[in-house]
C-alpha cells in the first residue's frame, strides 16, 4: 500500500515541477537574440568595461542593436571586431589600439625614501600616507596596484620599482591607468615615433632636482627649442602633443635632467640596474 | 509544447523509479530500526522493573510515561520519557519511579551538552543523588542534590525537570491530589519564602489580604541579570491574576521562573503551617585531635568518580600534614579543592569546614579521608 | 510571539549557521572575495531559503506526514530547491535583466548550498509550526549573509596584507573564520528555546 | 608522470593530486561538521564515497537517456536515492554512528563532490571510468576527514577512537587537559586552514600542481 503513495507522492511532485519549470520557461521566455549570444561567445569575457558597457554581456547587446561599434572591444582588438563584423554582416572600421605608457622614470635608485613605510602594501594607501615615501611626492611608489589590475598580464613590476609594459600583450583597455591613484601611466596610440616627457610632476626647479635626478624642473628649455611649438608648459610639467610632434628630437638634447626620450628608446629596466650598479660601485 | 511534456515526463519517471526503490528498502529497514528501539527501551525497563510483564502509554503535555505492570497486572512503577532544554538542547531521559512515587532509575537518552562539562548529567554519581527521593521531597538544587559546579545550568536544568516530572507523575498515576495550597485560607499578612534559584538563595515577599494575594516581590536574588529580567515582574503578576501556580514558565528563563513560584509556594506553606522540607542538617563531624597520639594515619573517602587516600600526620596533638595519596578526580575539579582542603584542615585543626570549593565532592571526600584516617576505630596506624 | 523573538535572536547569534553549525561553507568561502558579491549572494540565499523552507514545509506537514511518506523527505526537498532555483532564475531574468545580471550568476550555487537543505530540515525536524519554520528560515538566512558581510569585509583588507604565500587564499580565509566563530561563542548559551 | 593507464589516473587522481577536500576545497560542509571524532569523521567519509559510488554508476549508465535541459534535476533526484538509502542502512545498522553525524546525513546529498563529480566526470564518461573516478575521489575524501579528524581529537579531547568511553584510548593519562578550543567548531575551521596551509607547503615543496 505504501508503495502506492510513495510512487503516487513522488511521481506527481517530478511531474508538476517538470511542468512547472517548462511553462515557466515558455512564459517567461525572454526573446534574446541569438546573434547576441554569438557576439558574447567571441568576446575575451573579462568585463573590463573598456568598451564603455557594463560588461561582455552589455557590449554585446549594444553591437547587436547598433549602438555600439563593430570594433568598441578594445582588449579584443582586431581580430574580435573581425569575427563580429563578420557575424553581422558589416565591414570593421581599423581600431586604432592604444597602449600604456609609463610617465616616470624616476627609480628607486634615482629617487630616494623620505622614511621606511610598512604598511599596507597598496599604491593609494602608501600615497595617502604623509603624501608618499618618496622624495617625489608625484612618482611611482611601487605598489603595483596597476599590475592587480591588469586582466591581460601585461605589466610587471620591475626591480627598479616601475611597472614595466609588455607592448604585445597590452590591449590598451586601460584598466591600469585608472588603477593609478597618481596618474602616472597614460594610454597613447601605437607608434614608435615622437619625443615624450616621461615625467609626471608639478613642483619646480630645486624642488623636484633635490627629489629626482631625472625629474622635469619645468625649466622651459625644451618649449623655446621646438620648431613647431608641439610642447607646451602643463603646470609646471612640459607636455608634447604627438600629432604637432616631428621627431626631431632637438628637445631632448636641450633638457638638462634628460626627462625626454624617443618613444622607443624609453629607458629600460636593465639600463636602470647597470645605473644602479656603477652607482654603488662609485660611492664604495 | 512537446518538449514541456518530454521533460516532465522525465523527471516523472526518475521519481517514480526512486519512489519504488526507496520503498523497497523502507520496507526492508524500517521493521529493524523499529526492533532495536523498542530493545533498546525494553532493555532500560528490564533494568529499572526487572520481570516486567507489559506496558501501556500515555501522555500529558509534551511528556511521555509508561505504565508498568507485572504478571498479574498489578501497576509496579512508571517510566517517563522526557525532553528538557538544557545548556546545548534538548535533553531526553528517562525518569523510572515505583508505584509508591520514589525514584529508582535516571537515565540520560540523548543530549547534547558541551562534552566535558555538561555531559555530567550522564555519570552515575550525579544521577544516583535521586534515587529514593519521594515525589514529596522537595528536590532543591544544593541542598540536598548537588548541581554540579561548572555546569550549573546543565545540571540544575535536569533537577528541577525531574522534580516536576516527580509532581506530575504523583498527581496524575498514583492518585495523590497535591498539596495544594489553598490560598483563601491563607490568614491577611505578608509572608516571606525562599527557594534556589540559578544563583542561588532567592526570597520572596507575599502579601495576602482577605484569601487574595495582593503583591508579590522579590526582596533578595542573585540570579543573572539577562535571565531574571524575563521572569520577574512577568511570573508574580501572572500569580496574582490567576491566583493559582501552574502558569506557563516558559520565559526563556524556566529556572528563575520556577524558583519565584517554589518561593511563593513556601511562603505561603508557612502561613498555613505546612512543614517546609528543612535543612537536613549535617550532625557536626569533628573529633578531638588532640587526643589523637602522633603517628601517620592512612584513611579514605568517597569522591567525584572514586576512593580518595589520604595520609594524615599528627604530631603533640595537631595536625601536621594531609598528603593526597591516591585519587582520579577530574582534574579541572579536583584542582579547585586540593591543596585547598587540606590547608584549611590544618588552618583550622578541625574537620567542620566550608566545603563548597569549585568541588564540592572532591572536597567532602578529602574531609571524608581525614575522618577516616583519625577516627580511631576504622583508621589504622600506618 | 516571544518564541519568534527567541527564534530570530538564536539562529542569527546564537547557532549561527555558518559559524556555528556549518553550514553552507562552500559558497561562504568561495563568493565572500569581494563586498557586493557577498551582498548579492546574501540576498539570494534569504530569498531562496525562506520560500524553499514554507514550500518544504507544507508539502512535508500536508502530503508526507498523512500518508507516512516521511522517509522521502530527502529526495522532495532537494528537488523542491532544484526547481525552486531554477524557477526564480527563469523568473528573474524575464523581470528585471539587471538584478539577474548581479544576482544569476549565485543562483545555480545555491542548489549545491548545504544551508537551504539544512534549513528546510532543521524547520522540519524541530516541529516547528508554519509561521515558525518561515521566521526561522529568515533568521537563519540573516545570520548567513552577516557571517558572510562581515568575511567579505574583512577579506578585501586580508588582500593587501603581507603574508606567507603559503597561508594565502583559502587558508587565511578559514582561520580568520575560525577567530570569528570563536567571536560568536560569545553568545553561547544565552538565550535557549 | 611515468605512462600509467587512463583508468590508474582515474583512480589515483582524487586520492592526492585533485583531492576534493584540501585541493578542490569541496564538501567543506562535513569536512568541518562531523569531524570532532575519528570514527564520526571516517564513517561520513564512507557513507559519503558508497553514495559517490554508487550515483557515478547510475549516472555514467544514464547520461544518454536523460535530456540535457532536466539533468540538473534527474541527476539530484538520483543522489538523493541512494542518500535515502544510506541513511536507512545507518539508522538500521550503525544507530551510535547515525546518532552522532545526525543532520550532516541527508545533507550528502547537497554536497559539492558528488554533485560536481556527477556533472563534470560521469555524464560525460563511459561506467568503468566514472566508477574508478567515484572510488579514487571517496578515499580522497574519507583520507582528507580522517586527517583533520585525527588533529582535531588527539589535541580536542586526548583520546582515539571515539566518543563512547569504553573504546576511547586516552593518548595523555588521566589528568591531561585537552585543548577543548578543537573541540569547539571554531577550532575545526582553524585546523583545517593549517591543514591547508601545509598541504599548500607540501605540493610547493614537492612541486606538484
Amino acid at each position: 500500500m505504501l508503495i502506492i503513495y510513495a510512487i503516487a507522492a513522488l511521481g506527481v511532485i517530478g511531474l508538476l515541477f517538470g511542468l512547472f519549470l517548462g511553462v515557466a520557461a515558455r512564459f517567461f521566455a525572454v526573446d534574446t537574440d541569438p546573434r547576441v549570444e554569438a557576439v558574447k561567445e567571441e568576446l575575451p569575457g573579462a568585463n573590463c568595461g573598456a568598451c564603455g558597457y557594463a560588461g561582455c554581456a552589455n557590449f554585446a547587446e549594444a553591437v547587436v542593436s547598433g549602438e555600439a561599434k563593430v570594433n568598441g572591444c578594445i582588449p579584443g582588438g582586431d581580430e574580435t571586431s573581425k569575427a563580429i563584423a563578420g557575424l553581422l554582416g558589416q565591414e570593421v572600421g581599423s581600431s586604432v589600439q592604444p597602449v600604456a605608457t609609463v610617465f616616470c622614470i624616476g627609480d628607486s635608485f634615482k629617487t630616494s625614501d623620505k622614511f621606511i613605510y610598512d604598511g599596507v602594501a597598496d599604491c593609494e594607501v602608501a600615497g595617502n600616507f604623509l603624501g608618499g615615501f618618496k622624495t617625489c611626492s608625484y612618482g611611482c611608489l611601487g605598489y603595483g596596484n596597476c599590475v592587480k589590475a591588469c586582466l591581460f598580464d601585461a605589466i610587471k613590476m620591475g626591480e627598479h620599482g616601475l611597472p614595466v609594459v609588455d607592448t604585445e600583450k597590452c590591449t590598451g583597455c586601460g584598466l591600469c591607468a585608472n588603477a593609478c591613484p597618481r596618474t602616472i601611466i597614460k594610454m597613447l596610440p601605437r607608434g614608435d615615433s615622437g619625443y615624450l616627457v616621461l615625467c609626471n610632476s608639478h613642483d619646480r626647479g630645486k624642488s623636484v632636482s633635490k627629489a629626482c635626478e631625472v625629474g622635469c624642473i619645468a625649466c622651459k628649455a625644451c618649449v623655446k627649442v621646438c620648431p613647431e611649438e608641439a610642447i607646451v608648459m602643463e603646470d609646471n610639467l612640459a607636455v608634447i602633443d604627438l600629432e604637432k610632434c616631428t621627431d626631431c628630437g632637438k628637445c631632448a638634447e636641450k633638457c638638462p635632467p634628460v626627462t625626454i626620450y624617443r618613444r622607443n628608446a624609453i629607458p629600460t629596466e636593465a639600463q636602470a640596474l647597470a645605473y644602479a650598479a656603477e652607482k654603488s660601485a662609485e660611492s664604495a | 509544447m512537446r518538449n514541456i511534456i518530454k521533460l516532465s515526463v522525465t523527471l516523472a519517471v526518475v521519481g517514480i523509479i526512486s519512489a519504488a526503490l526507496l520503498t523497497g528498502v523502507y520496507n526492508v529497514t524500517a521493521p529493524i530500526i523499529a526492533e532495536r528501539q523498542e530493545a533498546e527501551y525494553r532493555q532500560a525497563l528490564e533494568l529499572y522493573f526487572p520481570g516486567f510483564a507489559s506496558y501501556d502509554s500515555e501522555e500529558i503535555g509534551d511528556d511521555y510515561f509508561d505504565l508498568i505492570y507485572d504478571g498479574s497486572d498489578e501497576l509496579i512503577g512508571i517510566m517517563g520519557t522526557i525532553e528538557q532544554q538544557g545548556y546545548d538542547g534538548t535533553i531526553t531521559y528517562n525518569l523510572a519511579m515505583d508505584d509508591s512515587g520514589s525514584i529508582i532509575g535516571v537515565r540520560v537518552v540523548s543530549h547534547s551538552e558541551t562534552p566535558g562539562i555538561g555531559d555530567v548529567i550522564t555519570t552515575e554519581v550525579f544521577q544516583e543523588q535521586f534515587f529514593g527521593k519521594n515525589y514529596e521531597d522537595p528536590i532543591v538544587a544544593g541542598d540536598d542534590v548537588n548541581a554540579i559546579t561548572g555546569a550549573t545550568v546543565s545540571s540544575s536544568a535536569m533537577i528541577n525537570s525531574i522534580r516536576r516530572v516527580s509532581g506530575v507523575v504523583a498527581e496524575n498515576f498514583l492518585g495523590v491530589e497535591s498539596v495544594a495550597i489553598d490560598i483563601s485560607e491563607v490568614p491577611d499578612g505578608t509572608y516571606q519564602g525562599s527557594a534556589p534559584g540559578l544563583g542561588g538563595e532567592l526570597t520572596v515577599e507575599v502579601e495576602v489580604s482577605d484569601g487574595v494575594i495582593v503583591s508579590i516581590e522579590v526582596i533578595e536574588h542573585n540570579e543573572t541579570p539577562t535571565y531574571f529580567i524575563e521572569a520577574y515582574p512577568f511570573i508574580p503578576e501572572q500569580i496574582i491574576a490567576e491566583q493559582h501556580f501552574d502558569i506557563d514558565t516558559q520565559t526563556g528563563a524556566t529556572i528563575s521562573s520556577e524558583a519565584i513560584i517554589e518561593a511563593v509556594q513556601n511562603a505561603l506553606r508557612e502561613a498555613l503551617g505546612i512543614e517546609v522540607g528543612e535543612e537536613p542538617e549535617e550532625e557536626p563531624v569533628d573529633i578531638n585531635i588532640s587526643e589523637i597520639p602522633d603517628g601517620i594515619y592512612v584513611g579514605s573517602g568517597e569522591g567525584f568518580y572514586g576512593p580518595i587516600t589520604v595520609e594524615v600526620e599528627v604530631a603533640g596533638g595537631q595536625i601536621v600534614s594531609i598528603v593526597i595519596t591516591g585519587q582520579d578526580e577530574t582534574p579541572e575539579y579536583f584542582r579547585e579543592s586540593n591543596p585547598l582542603i587540606p590547608e584549611r584542615i590544618i588552618e583550622e585543626q578541625s574537620l567542620d569546614i566550608d566545603t563548597s570549593t569549585g568541588a564540592t565532592f572532591s572536597a567532602k571526600g578529602i574531609v571524608q579521608a581525614v575522618l577516616n584516617a583519625l577516627d580511631s576505630e576504622s583508621g589504622g596506624e600506618d | 510571539m516571544e518564541k519568534l523573538l527567541s527564534i530570530i535572536f538564536i539562529y542569527i547569534f546564537v547557532e549561527n549557521f555558518v559559524l556555528q553549525r556549518f553550514f553552507g561553507i562552500c559558497p561562504f568561502l568561495g563568493v565572500s572575495r569581494k563586498m557586493e558579491t557577498a551582498i548579492g549572494m546574501s540576498m539570494a540565499v534569504v530569498f531562496v531559503m525562506t520560500i524553499a523552507t514554507l514550500v518544504t514545509w507544507l508539502l512535508y506537514n500536508f502530503i508526507l506526514v498523512p500518508f507516512n511518506l516521511t522517509y522521502l523527505q530527502i529526495v522532495t526537498f532537494i528537488l523542491v530547491i532544484a526547481s525552486l532555483v531554477q524557477l526564480v532564475e527563469i523568473v528573474l531574468r524575464k523581470i528585471s535583466p539587471t538584478l539577474y545580471q548581479g544576482l544569476g550568476i549565485f543562483l545555480p550555487l545555491i542548489t549545491t548550498n548545504c544551508a537551504v537543505m539544512a534549513v528546510a530540515l532543521l524547520a522540519v525536524r524541530q516541529e516547528f509550526s508554519l509561521l515558525e519554520a518561515v521566521v526561522f528560515a529568515i533568521a537563519a538566512s540573516i545570520g548567513f549573509s552577516l557571517a558572510l558581510i562581515i568575511m567579505a569585509g574583512i577579506r578585501e583588507r586580508l588582500e593587501l596584507a603581507k603574508m606567507p604565500d603559503v597561508l594565502q587564499g583559502s587558508a587565511v580565509t578559514l582561520v580568520t573564520a575560525g577567530i570569528l566563530s570563536l567571536a560568536f561563542l560569545g553568545f553561547k548559551g544565552m538565550l535557549t528555546l | 608522470m611515468k605512462a600509467t593507464s587512463p583508468y590508474m589516473q582515474d583512480l589515483t587522481r582524487g586520492i592526492i593530486k585533485e583531492n576534493p577536500v584540501f585541493i578542490a576545497l569541496l564538501g567543506m560542509c562535513p569536512t568541518l561538521g562531523v569531524t570532532a571524532f575519528i570514527v564520526n569523521g571516517v564513517g561520513m567519509g564512507l557513507a559519503a564515497t558508497a553514495v559517490l559510488i554508487a550515483s557515478n554508476l547510475v549516472i555514467s549508465l544514464l547520461r544518454n537517456f536523460i535530456p540535457p535541459q532536466v539533468r540538473i534535476p534527474c541527476f539530484i533526484v538520483i543522489i538523493a536515492t541512494f542518500v535515502t538509502i544510506i541513511e536507512m542502512v545507518l539508522q538500521a545498522f550503525q544507530p551510535v554512528l547515525y546518532e552522532a553525524l545526525g543532520v550532516f546525513v541527508p545533507l550528502i546529498v547537497v554536497n559539492c563532490i558528488i554533485l560536481g563529480r556527477a556533472e563534470a566526470f560521469a555524464s560525460k564518461r563511459p561506467v568503468i571510468r566514472s566508477l574508478l573516478d567515484g572510488i579514487g575521489m571517496g578515499i580522497g575524501f574519507t583520507l582528507a576527514l580522517f586527517i583533520l579528524a585525527a588533529v582535531r581529537e588527539i589535541l580536542g579531547h586526548g583520546t582515539i577512537l571515539g566518543p563512547d568511553p569504553d573504546s576511547a584510548i586516552h593518548l595523555f593519562g588521566a589528568n591531561f587537559e585537552p585543548m577543548a578550543l578543537f573541540a569547539q567548531p571554531a577550532g575545526a575551521f582553524i585546523a583545517l586552514g593549517l591543514l591547508l596551509a601545509i598541504v599548500n607547503l607540501l605540493f610547493k615543496r614537492f612541486n606538484i600542481n
